[in-house]
This record gives C-alpha cells, structure tokens and sequence, in this order.
C-alpha cells in the first residue's frame, strides 16, 4: 500500500519527455517532486504560468508569484506567464498534455466528481470544469476508499459531477487502473503487497482483471 | 495621447453606486486592486454583484466588503478560505453563482474582443449545463456560454502610464487583463504611473483603449494566501 | 467644391477629445493632417497599433513598423502594439470611437459598397467589413459621383455590399449629409458655392433637405 | 525547459507535403517568414491552401510561391499588388477564398484558444454570409464563423527562445501571434535565438507550448511595401 508520496512517484513514471502537464491541488502536486531525471517536463499552472519552478527559498517568496493552489513559487529559465484567458486557451485547445488531478469519486466510464458534497459549504470548481473537460489525457490520483470506508471508483458517481467520460487512468494507493472506453476499470498494476482480492474487494464499479496482475515498479 | 489619470481611488470609484455589477481583478489575493476595495469598503456603496476569481479572505480583498455585507450577490469560480463568506451564503444573506475559471475568464474576454457568445466544453454532462445550449461541433458537446459586462471592472497593474496602457508583473497579471476589456468603465490601479513613452509599445499588455481612469496606489500590502518555501 | 484635403478637413471637425480612431485608405488618411490643435485624438491602425504617429523622416523607416494601408509609420509616446486578434476585438467590442472610411456608394438607409466590383479584379476587404459592422460612428469620405458621373449616394447600393444600415454621415467634396435611421439623406451643409439644386441634381437618393442648409466653415 | 531547436527551414518544413493547409504569418511584407517561404519554394511543394492576410507581391513573400505555382487555394483578406496573382485567378488556376481581417484573425485565435466556432457582425447581409448561421444577440446579428486549423503554421517573431517563446517587434506581429496557436504543427523562425532564462518571462507574446520547431532566419530582407516619409 503507498502513501501520497508513493501514489506521485508512481503517476511520476507516467510522464514522457517533452510533456506540458497541469498538476492539480493535493496529490497531484507532489508529483513534481519525482519527475524522473533527465525527462523535459513543463509544469503549467492555471492562474498564469509555464515552466513552475520550485517553492522560493525561505525568504525570497514573491507575492505576485503563486501557482493555482496559491502557494509561492518561482520560475525557470523559460518560463513564460500568460493571463487567464490564454491559460485556459492553451488548456481547452489540448495544448497540454496531460492533466493530474484529485477526485472524490470515479465512475466506470470515466465520469469524475470532485468539487461539490451536497449539505455542504460548496467551494467551487475552480478550473476543474475546464481541465476535465478538455485534456486529452487524465490522470485521477486519489484514495481508493473514502473516510467512511466506501469505494470511491464506482459504477456511477453519487455526487454532483465535474465532467463526463473524461478519465483515463487511476492511480490510488491500492492500484493503477485504466478506465475503458467501453466502461470498466481495468487493473494494470498492484501496489507492493496488495493483492487483486484486496482492490476487487474496494472497488464498486466494474473491475476487469485479465491474466497476472504485475506488482508496481516505483524505482 | 488622452490622459486617464485621476487622483486616487476615491475619485476613480465617485459614480459607483448602489446594485453595480463590478468586476474585480487578482486570483486569491495575488494582483487584486487593494486601494480601491479599500475605496468601496470606506464609500460603503451597497448590494453589489461582484465577478471575481475569488472572494478574498476575512479580512483581505473582497473579504472586507463582504464584512460590511455590501456584497448581494458573488460570482466567482472559488469561494474557500473565508468563514463570513460561508456564515452568509448559509444565511441567505449572500447569493453566489459558481462558474468554471475558464468559463469565467473567457467570457470576460468575449466582451472585450466584442464576441456575445463562445463555446466551451466546460461543464458539459454537469449542473453548470443546466438551462443552457449545448452544441455538437466534431463530435464533441459544447456549452454556448455568453459574455459578461460590468458597470465598472477595478484591476490592478505593475505599471502603467497616463494613456492607461498597462504591464502587469509575473503571476499578478491573472484576471486582470480579460476583466479590465470588460469593464463599462474600467479602472487601473497601479503601482508605478508613468507619463507616456516611458513603456516600451511592445511591451504593454492592456493597450490604454480599454482603460478609462488609471491612478498610483499606495500602501501595498500585497499579502501572501499560501506562504511556501524551502529550506536553503 | 472641396478638393480632397478639404474633404479631410471637414471630417476632421468631427472629431472630439478624447477619440479613438481608425482612419482608412484615400481619403480618410488624410484626416491626421487636419486634427484641431488641442483635441487628443489617437489613431488606431487595424494591422495593430494604437497612436499611430507620422510618416518616419527619410532614412529612418523601419520595416517593421507600418499602418494598415502598408505605409511606414512611427510611433508616439503612450502607443501600444498588440496582434490582429485583439485589434480586431477593441474595434467589435466598440472601443474605436470612430471610424471614417471610403466608399464607391452608400445607399439612403447607410448601406456602404466598397469593397468589390463585379467583372474587375476583387483585391478583397480587408478591414473594412469588420470595421462598418462593429463601428458605433461611421464618417463616410467620398467623391459625390463617380467617374462616369453618376450619383453615389444611392436609393440602393448597385454594387456588392461592405455592411448594412451603418453608415452615420456622408462628407463629399460638394456637401456634409447624415443618414437618418429611418433613411434619407439630410442634407446638413454646403460646400463653398455649392447649391442645393445641384448637390440635389447629383443625390440619387431620398435627400432631405429643411430650411436654409449653410456653407461649410472649414476654418 | 523543451528544447524546440531545429538547424534551419529545410529542417523545419521536412514533412510539409503536397496538399497540405499552411498559414503564414505577415501583413503585407511585414513580419513574414523570409526564410521558411523561400526553403517551401526550393522544396517545390505543390497544391497548397496558403492562409495568410495577404499574397505577397510578385517577387517576394507569397508572392514567390505563386510564382512556382505552389499555391492551389489562397485564403487571405486582401491580395492585391500581385499580377501573377491576378493572372493565376483570372485564368482559373488559382482559387481564392477572401474573409474579412477580423474573422481571418479571430478565426485563428478560436483555434488556439480551444474555440470551436466564434460570433462576429462582419459581413452580415453581405455575400460573405452566405451559407452561414446568423444568430441575433442583443438586437444584433451576428455570422459564426469557424475555427481555423492548418496542418502547419509558420510564422516569424523578432526574438525566440529555445523553449519556443516568441517576442516580436512593433507591428511585424500582426497575425503571428494567432497563427502560431493555430498550427497543427507551427513552425516559428526568429531573428535571434537565445537561451531559455534570456525573455524576460513577463515580456513573452507567444508562450513555448504553442511552438513545435523554432530556428534563427538569416538574410533577412525585410522589404518594404511603401516606402513612404517625410522631410525634415
């Protein structure tokens, strides 16, 4: 079973050279941290930016410069900085190559939900809407199970959703499944130790197991 | 070249009245117009509708306004870090009306390059969808979304001159050049105003058109939402 | 009769502070010669450039740097340079106060043709159709008739279409006319010498003309 | 940061077949791409649709293409100062497609920007509108007009970096900068390329991610269409 770090390291192989990738708020951005050497990967942040650096050292944190989860950054040699518009322009004409991104549930056929729990204090959608809508290639990073115990990839989402048949893959700490475009998720990879009886046991929407189920490769 | 130049935020915001439309430039509290919500919250004109990324924090940006309940109604794409916010949305005192980012700032857009409607996949199969067009192009589903105007759009800029042609700095720059083509009245806030030829013409990224009263702010705090760093 | 340059210097009295221009070929951009001192005035040249300044000295042209008839140009301070995307948007979104253009005709209810001539060469309409279609305030500079002495100003343009119903007023060498939205062209002065019987004998068009219609003050 | 780097035009256009859509950035002969028009006439690909606001003049620019007859449909909202040019369409080798400026451009720009389709009040009630939507907002009619596409975009900026930023100089940006969106592939010759880290990240008009081969031009002529000045 992986932690978050582990999940990132893992969505982190999934990366190709010369890939421009949008990291979402939580999981997602400490993907960042694994990218493996000698990849060229540009992060692109929604609010405005190309080329993310690092968070600034103490001490040099610069107001006027944040990612989208607004926490202070820098940039690289590079980079370039764009209004709104065009960060979303670039996003919606699949300039981006792929989109990570958290979500509290997953359905068969690739519906995401993840920006509204009703009854509760709705915070908004952010840019969620645009960038599921709108890659080419998604990848969710979440937990297999909520806080109450229950699958969160399932048959159909229960929440309100963010976007419709939109995502390709799931890494969760249990396993890295593809979702079908004919619907199902399929199990390609274990996490260290986790059996297929485990994940089929934690997963509520339809899992297609077909020959060995190999064990990651986090290294 | 015309000069846009007014006193100070007092004078830039004199005609907004009671139930505007503003728009507000900043993604969080990164590149928001701080003198002239300072401006709204001591005038204390009242039942606004506000379209801003974000509603600030309790006691930052859009946050003191909403302190003063002259906020009616928020558009925005996300409303978290702000307990008073929530305390009136719960009440019914606040109205809010959440619309994807890139649907909010393509739309601010539209009104400035003189488009009424564009077309985005953003929201399809969702409730944002509801009650509005959809429309198949290749294949894919969009919503026609329309564009938005305001009775004022206040942004803030890193420089700007007389003419109203502004330079916003690194991340700050967000919002506020889609929200200031989109103002009926626009309003520059800037950190530096300089007389014009001293920005270079390549350079500008609001072209003075669109701005219809710039001015030099003062006392920026600036205040960081998310202080993040490492160690050396 | 006025001459071309008195044509521009007529129309340029219509200008206020403050105005936001863009001026076409011919005729039009002889307007920027004749802006009256005082008035801030700031030409928009839709291949991209706001405060359009004059012609360079010799020798000091630069390729880079051209107005929307192709001509070198210079800049002034406060210009600003942007890409043919967002010109276009300031002058659909009406941000150009004012537009003045030529025309082979404009009919009685502001219909302008001026772009194409059936069995001639069609060069295209570059600008034009977006600029009539979007202006708030139309200045049409033109001869009164044409060559084969014909009438211009029309009950009907013959000829194939720019833009519908948008043109506000029409200066000819012989006379200043608006167009009244309900259609006609009222006839507000006289060239100098100039009758009305005779700017009658050459409007093809519905001409209105009520009470004493005075001379042009050119000065 | 990506590297972009390609040795020159041959490298650039070595896939550009015959029949393919290319756009070309420019207005008139300002801000052309010299250099890669002058490697697709060497290479002699033949049956093109070339968009570009114009066609060059007779020796230079388009203009040159046209002459090789490479050019099998010209989309361009003015084309004049160009006998060839006139010679080919009268005769009815050449096919002609003209679109008013705005919608050339702003055609482009919905590509970029993941814009199936834009609204724009240029040419209602003209030929130009024939065969299309109209659609009334607000009183007004409004032609939807489509999103451009091309299989490559070529276009020329003054300075580029490695990463595939764009700056480019006074009005010799004109269409490059929405073009460059448009490509399938685009394909950017600078005047001077530099490191990534040299572009101010503030100061960049086309961001890299746009950009798929980017090289330095050399010779470049810069020709100009009316020399026109006045005296001291």
């Amino acid at each position: 079973m992986l932690d978050k770090n582990g999940i990132a390291k893992r969505i982190a192989k999934e990366l190709k050279n010369g890939y421009y990738v949008n990291l979402g708020i939580g999981i997602p951005t400490l993907v960042a941290n694994y990218i493996p050497k000698g990849l060229e990967v540009v992060l692109q942040s929604e609010n405005g930016l190309l080329g993310m650096g690092p968070f600034p050292f103490d001490g040099e944190e610069d107001a006027d410069l944040i990612n989208a989860g607004k926490q202070t950054i820098t940039t690289l040699p590079g980079s370039a900085i764009f209004d709104s518009a065009m960060s979303f322009g670039m996003i919606r004409s699949q300039k981006v190559d792929l989109t990570i991104l958290g979500a509290m549930e997953v359905s068969e056929n690739g519906d995401i939900a993840n920006w509204k729990i009703p009854g509760k204090m709705v915070k908004g959608m952010g840019g969620a809407m645009d960038l599921v809508a709108s890659a080419k290639n998604i990848i969710v990073a979440m937990q297999h199970v909520n806080k109450a115990g229950e699958s969160k990839l399932l048959p159909e989402c229960t929440l309100p959703l963010t976007g419709v048949r939109c995502i390709k893959k799931v890494v969760t700490e249990l396993a890295v499944l593809d979702v079908l475009p004919e619907g199902g998720f399929r199990l390609l990879e274990r996490a260290p130790g986790v059996t297929t009886e485990y994940i089929r046991s934690v997963t509520a929407g339809k899992l297609i197991i077909e020959g060995e189920i190999p064990e990651m490769q986090l290294d | 070249m015309i000069n846009k130049t007014v006193q100070n935020a007092e004078e830039a915001i004199k005609d907004i009245e009671d139930g505007m439309t503003l728009m507000l430039g900043g993604f969080g509290l990164c590149g928001i117009p701080e003198n002239t919500i300072n401006a709204l919250v001591k005038k204390g004109v009242k039942e606004l509708t506000c379209i801003s990324n974000n509603a600030g924090v309790d006691d930052f940006g859009i946050g003191l306004m909403l302190q003063q309940r002259q906020v009616k109604k928020m558009i925005a794409s996300y409303v978290g870090e702000n307990a008073e916010f929530e305390r009136q949305l719960l009440s019914g005192e606040l109205e809010v009306e959440l619309i994807p980012q890139g649907t909010l700032a393509t739309r601010c857009m539209a009104s400035g390059y003189g488009m009424p409607a564009i077309f985005t996949p953003a929201g399809v199969g969702t409730e944002v969808a509801e009650g509005k067009e959809t429309r198949n192009f290749n294949g894919k589903e969009y919503l026609m979304e329309m564009a938005f105007e305001s009775d004022f759009a206040i942004v803030k800029a890193w420089k700007g001159d007389t003419a109203g042609n502004l330079v916003y700095r690194a991340t700050a720059r967000n919002f506020n050049p889609v929200m200031a083509m989109a103002g009926k009245i626009t309003i520059a806030e800037v950190e530096e105003l300089v007389e014009p030829g001293e920005l270079d013409p390549d350079q500008i990224h609001t072209p003075g058109i669109y701005i219809h009263r710039i001015f030099q702010g003062k006392n920026y705090e600036k205040r960081i939402e998310q202080r993040t760093v490492r160690q050396k």
